[in-house]
């Protein structure tokens, strides 16, 4: 493995998440769509959609969308500003901080849920 | 393989590539055969400046320059190519300029230029603002733009070749006979005209400036073949290379304001140069510092080797005007310029000496000024002789330009009106011969270690300062370990980038080079510029104001000589 | 002290693929890993094949993979990629380059991208008889990209570099850029060409490697977005 | 060599269409669109509510508003694009082999072809009005009864 930095692992991560994201929509617009072909067929589906393995999975893609996003920014500002480059490492670790700050309330919200769902509690 | 090409340019530094260029634009078909890759040339480590009188920063004449050359070479320079060199190098600057080459400029939008050893105003009066520069990397720049405007040029290179052979008949140069590093074939050019551009030797000793390859393959070709080499004993040590791997520390470092110190902190360039100081030139700062250290007035736990302090200079000159010199200091040796005086000791590092040529380039054959046609010479493998007994700062970038510039075309013109000559079937047979000699030789003696052992000879017996019982033992050192060549073994015996064979190569050359120079220490007994015998400590015009030619004939080593041309600047004693 | 040198050796006259040899050097904290190489290959095997010249970092020769980095080998010191005696320093030639023999690799794409970019000044006005004139500061907006030395270790550092090598690489980049900034070259448009197309600029991922690789210390990176932002302005 | 070389002759070819850098400045502009309307949609669907709770009834009246229609199939064709293109780097950057990378390309683009027809047929072509006019109706008479 190359010993790149931070800038390798951010782009690194910024492909992997978006593979992931990208993978997760096709999925999730067939999904939403099934609804055109009645209540029937959109709840089998659901059935599915609603097991334990993938409503973790969602966390997961949570997860990517939000650093995506964060990263995706950092680069706008690296594209479009001189200092975006000179600090692009230091953007980065704020990428991160944003993350935590946005993602930790999110799983203390949907964590319990989902215990809750799967237990039947 | 064969090729054919109206002018062939050996080396790709800053005199070949300048050579290949003016040789194009004479409309000729060009290519050039170097054994490295483009940019990967020596000129680029070269840092201060390039001199030339533009008048830039202040009054400056061609005329002070030519005096400065003149005098600089202790009066062996031949004096008609030191005033055309003065006057064209100023042209030269410019076309660099135009090129595109990025020089540092002042707030007038002109080219900045800074001081730099030996070079005066109104004849020795004070230092004066000449060095064209770009920060302190103005070799490499030469070297890219120079390289740049070849690919503009579309001109044709043979990169990693290590040419092997010229092949002259009767005085006529008629071709070229190179080795592919990539795959050991041995490829013959024929050509029109040839241009030797391959630099320097610095390599045969321990402590130097120059880079791996500088190993004088071209000047051991040509003296193997019984062709004189010119002043030989004349060999550049820099003052400021970096303590103790002799990494060239600029001259211009003193240039803006940098002084040498010995063990009290004292200024003592004020002892040896009281009018321009640190700015005196090489060879006499070389000594100075040398005599310091034998005197025990050294720094360090050794006691052996001075200071060069830029402490006083503002941080910010230091980063913006010796970026890299500042660089090699923290890396080499963990001292920051700005904070901590920088160890330093003379490096090997310019040879004044080389193939003779007249003021076009053409090579000279012998002391009647016999010319080989088709053979041209330019940069620091060749002597016309500019640099005389010893070469200012700035003159050798100078040079390049200059005289390449001037080989190149003369080099083109007479390809315009030459043919191409045949080459005999087996006009590879010698080089292949002593390649394959080489590449299974299996004898005991290691390359390396012979090296090594070559190195220190000439470190010992033909450095700074030179005696008759020191320079004896050099030339038994020499040919001891010649015998000794013999013998060597080499691993590698495979086709591809065989480096092992070609270092081997490389020895051979610079244990023919080393055996010119010291033969010519020993034959001259005077002190002229960068030649300090401590037994003649005098210069004697009477009997040594003239050019030495070294040559080989039936296995032994011998002299002819030429008169220095001499005109406006009468010999005169060298102070500064 | 003893390290050992640990390097990815291939000659395909010899073996099908690549291998690792390791060799135990006796090495100062000072050295240069190009001293440990010619240790190697003065006293051990002379068949290894690298390429240097200057030896201290400015003809570009000898940038290879080491420990992980792309770096010269002239300026990567021992005692800054070892922490105690008996330590690896693992040596592989430059990545999305074919190695020809050891860590000999073949520059010529290298030097094809650097010469797609134009790299001279082009400017067709008459020059005047003096220098063309140019302000200090004018002069300082280039400045970094002219200490290109064209080692590839940027453009062989780069993720999007590796796979394909059709990217026309950050050295070319940086060349284009040491043009397109000096205020007396007029052939931006035509570098923006090769620049412009889908090997060019665009592919860079801001992935940092270069800069973080550069042994000039050039902001390659920034080099590059600043092409972009050219380019895009020029355009809109 | 050649091969670079004649990368070259393709780059000239190429230049001029600006193609490239039509994408680069879509993918930051979408990007940035994107961020507002992905993160506002997680919210909506994850924080808001239960996604877990998630079923028909809840889409169908979310796809019966006009508004949220023009959101999504804005949220749609825009991450698709953005998502498509970034798999097209991703495709030219680390696919070695033409043929391979080619037929990738294929499969890729169909697949988000097919993946927008039928997103966009469910969001702007059907009405689900009128299933959940009969489902409501059913709850809202249980519930008030």
């Amino acid at each position: 493995m190359y010993r790149g930095r931070e800038g390798q692992w951010a782009f690194f991560l910024h492909r992997i998440s978006g593979i992931a994201i990208l993978l997760y929509l096709l999925i999730h617009v067939l999904n939403i769509s099934a609804a055109m072909w009645g209540e029937e067929a959109s709840k089998s589906l659901f059935a599915i959609f609603h097991i334990w393995f993938f409503r973790l999975g969602l966390l997961g893609v949570i997860g990517a969308v939000l650093y995506h996003a964060l990263n995706g920014l950092r680069i706008i500002l690296m594209d479009f500003t001189g200092w975006g480059v000179k600090y692009q490492r230091e953007l980065w670790y704020g990428v991160w901080g944003l993350f935590v700050l946005f993602y930790v309330p999110a799983l203390v919200k949907i964590v319990p849920e989902i215990v809750r769902d799967i237990t039947g509690a | 393989m064969a090729h054919q090409h109206d002018v062939i340019v050996i080396g790709a530094g800053g005199s070949g590539l300048t050579a290949a260029l003016y040789a194009a634009k004479q409309g000729v078909d060009v290519a050039v055969i170097s054994k490295l890759y483009p940019t990967r040339s020596h000129t680029g480590a070269a840092q201060g400046g390039i001199g030339a009188a533009l008048g830039n920063v202040e009054e400056d004449h061609w005329e002070w320059h030519m005096f400065d050359t003149i005098k600089g070479g202790d009066y062996l320079t031949d004096q008609d190519a030191a005033e055309i060199f003065a006057k064209e190098v100023i042209e030269a600057v410019l076309e660099l300029e135009h090129m595109g080459l990025p020089f540092d400029r002042l707030p007038n939008g002109r080219i900045a230029q800074r001081r730099f050893g030996g070079h005066t105003k109104e004849y020795g009066k004070a230092a004066v603002h000449r060095a064209a520069h770009a920060a302190d990397r103005t070799g490499h720049m030469i070297l890219q733009t120079l390289y740049q405007q070849c690919v503009k040029h579309n001109l044709t290179f043979y990169n990693e070749f290590h040419v092997t052979d010229v092949i002259i008949e009767d005085n006529v140069a008629k071709g070229v006979v190179a080795y592919e590093l990539a795959t050991g074939e041995l490829h013959t050019f024929q050509a029109k005209a040839i241009v030797i551009a391959s630099g320097g030797y610095g390599r045969a000793w321990k402590v130097t400036s120059n880079a791996f390859t500088l190993t004088g393959d071209l000047q051991a070709i040509l003296y193997r073949k019984g062709l004189p080499l010119e002043d030989m004993e004349f060999y550049q040590f820099h003052p400021t290379g970096l303590f103790p791997l002799g990494i060239l520390l600029t001259e211009g470092a003193r240039g803006e304001g940098g002084i040498l110190r010995n063990d009290s902190g004292e200024r003592f360039m004020e002892r040896y140069a009281p009018t321009i100081k640190d700015l005196a030139p090489r060879d006499m700062v070389a000594r100075a510092m040398y005599l310091e250290v034998r005197e025990g007035r050294g720094v360090g736990p050794r006691k052996d080797h001075v200071l060069l302090d830029l402490t006083h200079l503002p941080a910010e000159t230091i980063h913006k005007k010796l970026p890299d010199i500042s660089e090699f200091a923290w890396i080499y040796q963990g001292v920051d310029p700005t904070k901590q005086p920088v160890p330093v000791m003379p490096t090997a590092h310019y040879a004044m000496g080389g193939i003779p040529t007249t003021l076009s380039g053409e090579v000279i054959a012998d002391d009647k000024n016999t010319l080989i046609a088709g053979l041209y010479a330019a940069g620091e493998v060749a002597c016309v002789s500019l640099h005389g007994a010893n070469r200012l700062g700035t003159n050798s970038l100078g040079d390049l330009v200059v005289f390449g510039r001037r080989a190149g075309t003369a080099a083109a013109k007479f390809a315009k009106s030459a043919e191409l000559h045949d080459l005999s079937p087996d006009a590879s047979g010698e080089s292949r011969e002593r390649l394959e000699r080489v590449r299974n030789s299996s004898g005991k003696e290691s390359v390396a270690a012979l090296r090594a052992e070559l190195q220190q000879a000439m470190q010992d017996y033909a450095s700074v300062f030179r005696t008759e019982e020191l320079l004896a033992k050099g030339v038994e050192a020499v040919a001891e370990l010649q015998e000794r060549y013999k013998n060597i073994g080499v691993q590698d015996k495979g086709e591809r980038y065989n480096t092992e064979l070609v270092e081997a190569m490389e020895l051979g050359y610079l244990l023919e080079v080393s055996e010119a120079t010291v033969h010519s220490c020993l034959n001259r007994k005077e002190s002229r510029g960068a030649h300090a015998r401590e037994d003649y400590p005098e210069r004697d015009d009477k009997n040594w104001l003239k050019h030495s030619l070294v040559y080989r004939k039936n296995g032994k080593v011998d002299f002819m000589y030429k008169p220095v041309v001499l005109g406006k600047f009468e010999p005169k004693a060298r102070t500064y | 002290m003893q390290v050992t040198l640990k390097v990815m050796r291939y000659d395909p006259n010899k073996a099908a693929k690549p291998g690792w040899v390791s060799y135990q050097v006796e090495a100062e904290p000072m050295d240069r890993v190009l001293d440990l190489l010619h240790k190697v290959k003065y006293f051990q095997d002379g068949t290894l094949a690298f390429r240097r010249s200057c030896g201290h970092g400015i003809c570009g020769s000898d940038a290879m993979l080491i420990n992980g980095k792309n770096q010269l080998a002239c300026k990567a010191l021992v005692k800054d990629l070892t922490k105690k005696a008996g330590d690896t320093i693992t040596v592989e030639p430059l990545r999305g380059l074919p190695v020809k023999k050891d860590l000999v690799v073949d520059m010529d794409p290298f030097f094809d991208a650097y010469r797609a970019v134009k790299p001279y000044l082009i400017n067709d006005e008459p020059p005047p008889d003096r220098e063309r004139l140019q302000s200090p500061e004018d002069r300082a907006r280039f400045d970094a990209s002219t200490k290109c030395i064209l080692c590839a270790a940027c453009t062989t550092s780069c993720p999007v570099f590796w796979v394909n090598g059709s990217y026309i690489g950050p050295a070319a980049i940086v060349q284009a850029h040491r043009f397109i900034f000096d205020s007396r070259d007029r052939g931006a448009r035509e570098r923006f060409q090769a620049l412009a197309a889908s090997t060019g600029v665009w592919r860079c991922r801001t992935a940092y490697n270069c800069t973080e690789a550069c042994p000039r210390e050039i902001p390659v990176t920034q080099a590059i977005e600043e092409v972009k932002r050219a380019i895009l302005y020029d355009k809109f | 060599m050649a091969v670079r070389a004649r990368r070259y002759q393709e780059a000239k070819a190429q230049a001029g269409t600006n193609l490239e850098l039509a994408w680069w400045v879509f993918m930051r502009v979408s990007g940035l669109v994107l961020v507002f309307l992905v993160l506002g949609h997680l919210y909506m669907s994850n924080i808001l509510i239960n996604a877990g709770k998630v079923e028909y009834t809840y889409i169908a009246e979310r796809l019966s508003n006009t508004t949220w229609k023009i959101y999504d199939w804005a949220m749609l064709s825009l991450s698709l694009l953005h998502g498509m293109n970034g798999l097209r780097y991703v495709l030219d950057d680390w696919v070695r082999d033409p043929a391979r990378r080619f037929w990738a390309k294929v499969v890729a683009y169909s697949l988000a072809v097919l993946v927008f027809f039928v997103g966009s047929m469910s969001l702007l072509n059907h009405d689900f009005s009128k299933g959940l006019s009969e489902n409501t109706r059913l709850e809202q008479s249980e519930g008030t009864r």
